[in-house]
């Protein structure tokens, strides 16, 4: 097969990646230290997909390569994406309709204790879903508000 | 054709329900018969008559294969705004439902009532919501009542719950829908839907436990029903008057001037009547306890005598 | 090299057609056990799939037995349990995701598109011992004690409870890696393996179907291996991930088991779909109507099918926003499904329908497959489904998809090319015979068990209420119809290996590479000469080979048709061009 | 057939060489590098969605206990963290200089650089074992014998999702840690046969192919380093 020979990435640009890299890295850890509140989470995700992006098209060759190949990866990345954001779709909004309550019983356990301790009345909202607050040891102890006049 | 597929329908929510599993069923059955029709027809009609035919290559028509792309979009599309519509009032819970605990575990269904009642029977009130909050003890279950058209899966460490309205009286089979384990198939229970003043009575007995006896029973209601905030046991001067030696009084002073003697007759229609006999040097504040069940009043009036060594003079 | 000729010794080639073929020119165990050859490893598949689908064919005889009547009849709760279960395992992990890329994928693949082999031959042997390695574990499994989860492993359940759930767990997680393989070979054979001439518009649907399944396989089949392994940390060291009693989520567990379970069930069809166009095609020759639209709707369902898997949940206590989601894109992935049924049968209008039984096969695929997607979209309807989910509706449903579409075709799809796979002929009244009982068989099986779930009967129940028992029974019956119909098949299937006639090397009149350019008994490296594609693959008008010179002279069904292969490649050139396109 | 069995046209065949590495079923050289190519590809994606599930149970956990993972995430020893990194880039940078000096035939340049990443995976390899320890030794065990104690741990005793966090870190970093270890002795291999000179500019599909699966690793890393160790 009279080809070309194979492309041959220059070191020149290999080194100038990775010099990109750990400029980055150092830019990812000096960032975790700035308080960013709800943005850390997407920049530190953002600066560690710029350089997955750079060894994937540089290191990886992709840039230059076969556009199937590219083709490829793209679609195994948004599958990656589809089954994080789809999943988040179900546990972000657990409990929307209230068919399901939205904290586990531990954490509702958890709360009424703290609740005890400050002796203070629990939140109505979580009586409603979790009524606790007749368990079997004291049955009966509710009758009055529900059979008395 | 409802009555071919569907179990009986004895919630709000089932005719609803069934209208759109007939619709489909129906559309689909259209739609599976000309399918069939058309495919039967053609082997027939085109059948290979000479081992050597060559047909003609058809024409492909991109109006029939838009419409048969538009058309079912349109049906499907319509299909899922109905379901969606009835999904949202199937998993919103009224607000002022009546809630009963449920609690799962292998392989078996506890219904738990607000006045603390357990029951391995579901009692509901019929044309009114219940909603039920349940949990499970160990795996996953699914609480399913096919009457009712609903299901929901139990969780262990989570509450999930349903809601319905019966509309017809009646015993219904509640199953489990998932999987959990060896007697899976054996986790049923039944679901009895009465009247709004049989569920009361029947909550009521069940309240009253029938194996302690009545003194105790009566002693338990006493705090139980608040009448210790009211009535002391030790003769001090409450709200209402103390229990202490009350039984057996003779001459005991109405605010009317009569006098009655204190018998268990009068015991019972002070607790069930509470305004006809108000005692001389008291408020008329004690609610009516008409909601007390027999045996819950015997045994208030069987603690009361306890409280007092002395009896009515036969008469 | 340019052409494929300097494979074949130029000395042996006069004895080479008539004698050597891919079953004989090596023999001996090792000669099989050792093979890269494409074609010896679809039998080595064909074989052991064969085994699992007795199997776990004969428990799903035991299970409806248990069920012909309430309360015990053959069986107790606990062996029910398990018994199921394998059923479930074996015929989703074990048989329907590897049946038909694995068996008729692998023979006719490299066949159709004009290819000496797939591209990996080694990793393709290697697939088949992965997968018996996975088979063994499975055995494993039983003999520490069985597995009584359910297919579908739902936590809490499966990471407490005890017996071979470890081992049955490694064994799907290795098995996994069989249909990676498999998958991965097969995009990379499509893309890069063509015959000069085929390109992507004359790719014969078959090969549209199974390279829809391999992307299916690659993207889905690592999410269940990783799954698996979270559920084998979680029973050994209580990771926390799944059990609720940890901490952890088990509704979690559930996206992550259909995350990979919803493609797999694409992954069972979609081969089938493949399958039907090549019947439609051959026995009503005529082209394929909207072959562009059947091409696409595989592919797009692949893609689609990724989106769905909440639909099994909608009662689980996953969010209404994301079951309303999920239902949305479920009705989505209808409409594909449903084009694909209307091409078909459009497709024999003014054809020339012959019906054979492969036929036969496929017309009962219309209709099963038809309810199968209809009953589909019921269960889809969010507040339906709350009825239905869990009951004999859907177990009824995903057999009508499953047993009266996977299997169906994939029982066409082995009637019709069995004349290639042994050079030998089945019994043509006792293939229409068996047909007809496997479609009587299974519509008295499944269709009762409709009927039973939308009445409320829940499944996986060893044991029922006495206002089931009619359905019950009837669809017991059924089941020993359709049983009948698939011994049947077995017996004229070993029959027809000894004593079948022999095979011409076009019996169907196809168009496709395997029957007009490789003989009648498939030569080791398929092809005397690499094709040169120049016509689709359904364009019978054109296909003169197939007519033995294009005279229109009629031939006798009985009268082998001489095959004129299209001509070979003529430089390396376009080879290499067509290759890397 | 019979009427085919005439010897193909052999006009091109005697021009043409037929290379060792060149197997029957394949037309060319070109066909069959990329075809290695493309499965390698395939493959990787594999292994994307394979960590892609650990990634979900992170993110699922992380949004219901995000002061939990905080907390565990800030014991975790950022230098180490930080420190692999690097070590994982250069490795990254030393084996793609190894393929693009033995697509200039440079043989010796090329074992020199498979031999560095070799020696740089093992640093990576080393450090993670003493992180490891540094856990274990204050009871961070994935799972159920989950028990911190000593200064810096004893916090998270009460935290209901610590026992998570942990469980994921240990299994994203085992899961990875494993496929260093497989990714050495696969580089261990190539660069023997590099050594003893089975390639060249003409075959080196081979180091590619490793060198492609041993950015993906990289790449893993790059994300779970954030994740895990900053955020």
């Amino acid at each position: 097969m009279a080809h070309d020979g194979p492309h041959i990435v220059p070191k020149s640009v290999l080194l100038r990646v990775f010099g990109g890299l750990i400029v980055l890295t150092i830019l990812t850890v000096a960032v975790a230290y700035v308080p960013l509140g709800p943005l850390g989470v997407p920049v530190a995700i953002g600066i560690a997909a710029v350089k997955a992006s750079l060894v994937v098209l540089f290191f990886m060759h992709l840039k230059y390569d076969n556009p199937v190949n590219a083709l490829t990866f793209t679609i195994g990345t948004i599958f990656v994406i589809v089954f994080v954001a789809i999943t988040l779709l179900d546990t972000a909004f657990r409990g929307d309709l209230g068919n399901v309550n939205q904290r586990t019983v531990q954490e509702i356990q958890a709360e009424q204790e703290r609740a005890e301790q400050r002796n203070e009345a629990l939140p109505a909202d979580s009586l409603r879903i979790a009524p606790a607050d007749y368990p079997d040891q004291e049955r009966g102890a509710s009758m009055s508000t529900e059979g008395g006049s | 054709m409802g009555d071919f597929w569907l179990p009986e329908a004895a919630s709000t929510m089932a005719p609803e329900v069934d209208s759109l599993f007939n619709f489909v069923t129906v559309v689909s059955t259209i739609l599976l018969v000309g399918v069939v029709a058309a495919m039967l027809w053609f082997v027939y009609r085109y059948r290979r008559q000479d081992p050597g035919e060559r047909p003609a290559p058809v024409e492909e028509s991109k109006l029939l294969e838009i419409s048969w792309i538009v058309i079912p979009t349109i049906l499907v599309l319509l299909v899922f705004n109905w379901g969606f519509k009835s999904f949202i009032k199937q998993k919103t819970v009224p607000p002022d439902a009546y809630e009963i605990r449920v609690q799962a575990r292998q392989w078996s269904w506890t219904f738990e009532y607000p006045n603390g009642v357990t029951s391995d029977t579901m009692y509901v009130p019929a044309n009114e919501p219940v909603k039920t909050t349940m949990s499970s003890s160990n795996v996953l279950h699914s609480f399913f009542v096919p009457a009712f058209r609903v299901k929901q899966d139990v969780l262990p460490n989570r509450y999930s719950s349903v809601w319905f309205e019966a509309t017809k009286k009646g015993t219904y089979d509640v199953f489990c829908t998932e999987y959990c384990g060896l007697d899976h198939s054996e986790m049923d229970a039944a679901v009895k839907v009465v009247s709004r003043e049989r569920f009361d009575q029947w909550l009521k007995e069940s309240a009253t436990p029938t194996d302690i006896p009545l003194p105790r029973l009566g002693e338990q209601l006493y705090s139980q029903q608040g009448c210790q905030g009211c009535h002391s046991l030790d003769g001090s001067d409450m709200v209402g008057p103390t229990w202490q030696g009350l039984y057996g009084k003779t001459g005991h002073e109405m605010a009317d001037g009569s006098t009655v003697t204190v018998d268990e007759n009068y015991l019972r229609t002070s607790i069930l009547q509470s305004g006809d006999k108000i005692v001389q040097g008291y408020q008329n504040v004690m609610p009516s306890y008409s909601n007390l069940s027999e045996r819950e009043v015997a045994g208030l009036v069987a603690f009361i005598k306890e409280q007092s060594d002395q009896e009515p003079p036969q008469n | 090299m340019s052409t494929t000729t300097q494979d074949a010794p130029v000395e042996d080639e006069a004895h080479h057609d008539e004698e050597t073929n891919y079953l004989n020119h090596d023999t001996g165990i090792w000669s099989w056990l050792a093979t890269k050859d494409h074609k010896r490893i679809g039998i080595l598949y064909c074989i052991s799939l064969a085994v699992v689908f007795l199997a776990a064919g004969i428990l799903a005889l035991f299970m409806r037995a248990e069920l012909s009547a309430p309360g015990e009849t053959i069986m107790g709760n606990e062996t029910y349990n398990q018994v199921f279960t394998m059923h479930g395992i074996l015929m989703v992990f074990l048989f329907l995701v590897p049946s038909i890329p694995a068996i008729l994928g692998n023979f006719v693949l490299p066949m159709q598109i004009g290819a000496k082999d797939v591209a990996f031959p080694k990793l393709n042997l290697a697939s088949w011992y992965v997968y018996m390695a996975g088979a063994i574990l499975t055995i494993a499994a039983l003999l520490t004690g069985g597995v009584d989860t359910g297919w579908t492993f739902y936590t809490p359940y499966s990471s407490t409870t005890g017996g071979g759930v470890l081992w049955m767990t490694a064994a799907i997680f290795v098995a996994g890696f069989a249909s990676i393989f498999t998958g991965l070979n097969f995009i990379v054979t499509v893309h890069k393996m063509r015959a000069p001439g085929m390109t992507w518009n004359r790719l014969p649907l078959f090969i549209w179907g199974i390279y829809a399944t391999s992307i299916v396989q690659v993207l889905a089949t690592p999410v269940i291996g990783i799954t698996m392994v979270l559920l084998i940390l979680e029973q050994t060291m209580q990771i926390g991930i799944f059990d609720p009693a940890l901490g952890g989520d088990p509704v979690l567990f559930q996206h992550f088991f259909w995350f990979y379970s919803h493609p797999a069930v694409y992954i069972m069809i979609l081969p089938a779909f493949g399958i039907l166009s090549e019947l439609i095609a051959t026995f009503s020759r005529s082209r394929i109507f909207g072959y562009r639209a059947i091409a696409l709707s595989s592919v797009a369902i692949a893609m689609l099918g990724f989106l769905v898997w909440g639909h099994h949940m909608f009662v689980s206590g996953q969010s209404a926003i994301s079951s309303i989601v999920f239902s949305l894109i479920t009705y989505l992935i209808g409409i594909p499904s449903g084009i694909k049924v209307f091409n078909w049968v459009a497709t024999l209008y003014k054809g020339s329908i012959w019906l054979q039984t492969p036929m036969l096969y496929a017309l009962s695929f219309l209709f099963l497959f038809t309810i199968g997607g209809f009953t589909g979209i019921m269960v889809g309807v969010l507040a339906v489904d709350v009825q239905l989910h869990d009951t004999y509706y859907v177990v009824s449903h995903f057999h009508y998809v499953m047993m009266g579409g996977s299997v169906v075709a994939l029982l066409g799809g082995m009637h019709y090319w069995w004349p290639k796979i042994t050079g030998r002929m089945y019994n043509e009244t006792l293939g229409k015979i068996a047909a007809g009982l496997v479609f009587v068989g299974f519509n008295l099986t499944f269709f009762p068990q409709l009927v039973l779930g939308s009445r409320g009967m829940p499944r996986r129940y060893a044991n029922y209420a006495e206002r089931f028992a009619g359905l019950h029974e009837l669809s017991t019956y059924g089941s020993w119809v359709l049983g009948a119909g698939l011994f049947l098949i077995l017996g004229y299937a070993l029959w027809s290996l000894a004593y079948g006639e022999e095979a011409p090397a076009n019996p169907w009149g196809a168009t496709t590479l395997e029957w007009t350019n490789v003989a009648a008994i498939p030569d080791h490296h398929n092809f005397k000469r690499t094709p040169l594609v120049t016509r689709g693959p359904y364009d019978f008008h054109l296909a003169d080979e197939v007519f033995g010179g294009g005279d229109g002279e009629a031939l006798g069904d009985d009268v082998p048709r001489i095959p004129e292969p299209a001509p070979s490649a003529p430089t390396e050139d376009d080879t290499a061009a067509s290759a890397s396109a | 057939m019979a009427t085919e069995t005439a010897p193909a046209p052999t006009e091109t065949d005697g021009a043409h060489d037929h290379p060792a590495h060149l197997e029957h079923h394949f037309v060319s050289s070109k066909q069959q590098f990329d075809s290695a190519k493309l499965g390698m590809w395939v493959f990787l994606i594999t292994e994307v969605l394979l960590f892609s599930g650990m990634f979900v149970a992170y993110a699922v956990f992380r949004q219901w206990n995000p002061e939990v993972f905080v907390a565990a995430s800030n014991t975790l020893d950022q230098m180490w963290g930080t420190i692999n990194t690097v070590v994982l880039l250069t490795s990254s940078l030393t084996v793609a200089l190894s393929i693009h000096y033995i697509k200039q035939d440079k043989v010796k340049q090329c074992v020199y650089y498979l031999l560095s990443t070799l020696g740089l995976a093992g640093v990576f390899m080393v450090i993670k074992y003493i992180e490891y320890t540094a856990k274990f030794e204050h009871g961070i065990y994935p799972g159920a014998a989950f028990d911190p104690h000593g200064a810096h741990y004893e916090h998270l005793a009460g935290m209901a999702a610590a026992p998570q966090f942990f469980s994921i870190y240990f299994v994203m970093t085992g899961i990875h840690g494993l496929h260093v270890v497989i990714g050495m002795l696969v580089i261990g291999a190539i660069a023997f046969m590099a050594w003893r000179g089975s390639f060249s500019s003409e075959w080196y599909t081979p180091v590619e192919l490793t060198g492609l699966y041993w950015h993906l690793v990289d790449i893993v890393w790059i994300f779970l380093f954030p994740l895990l160790y900053l955020i």
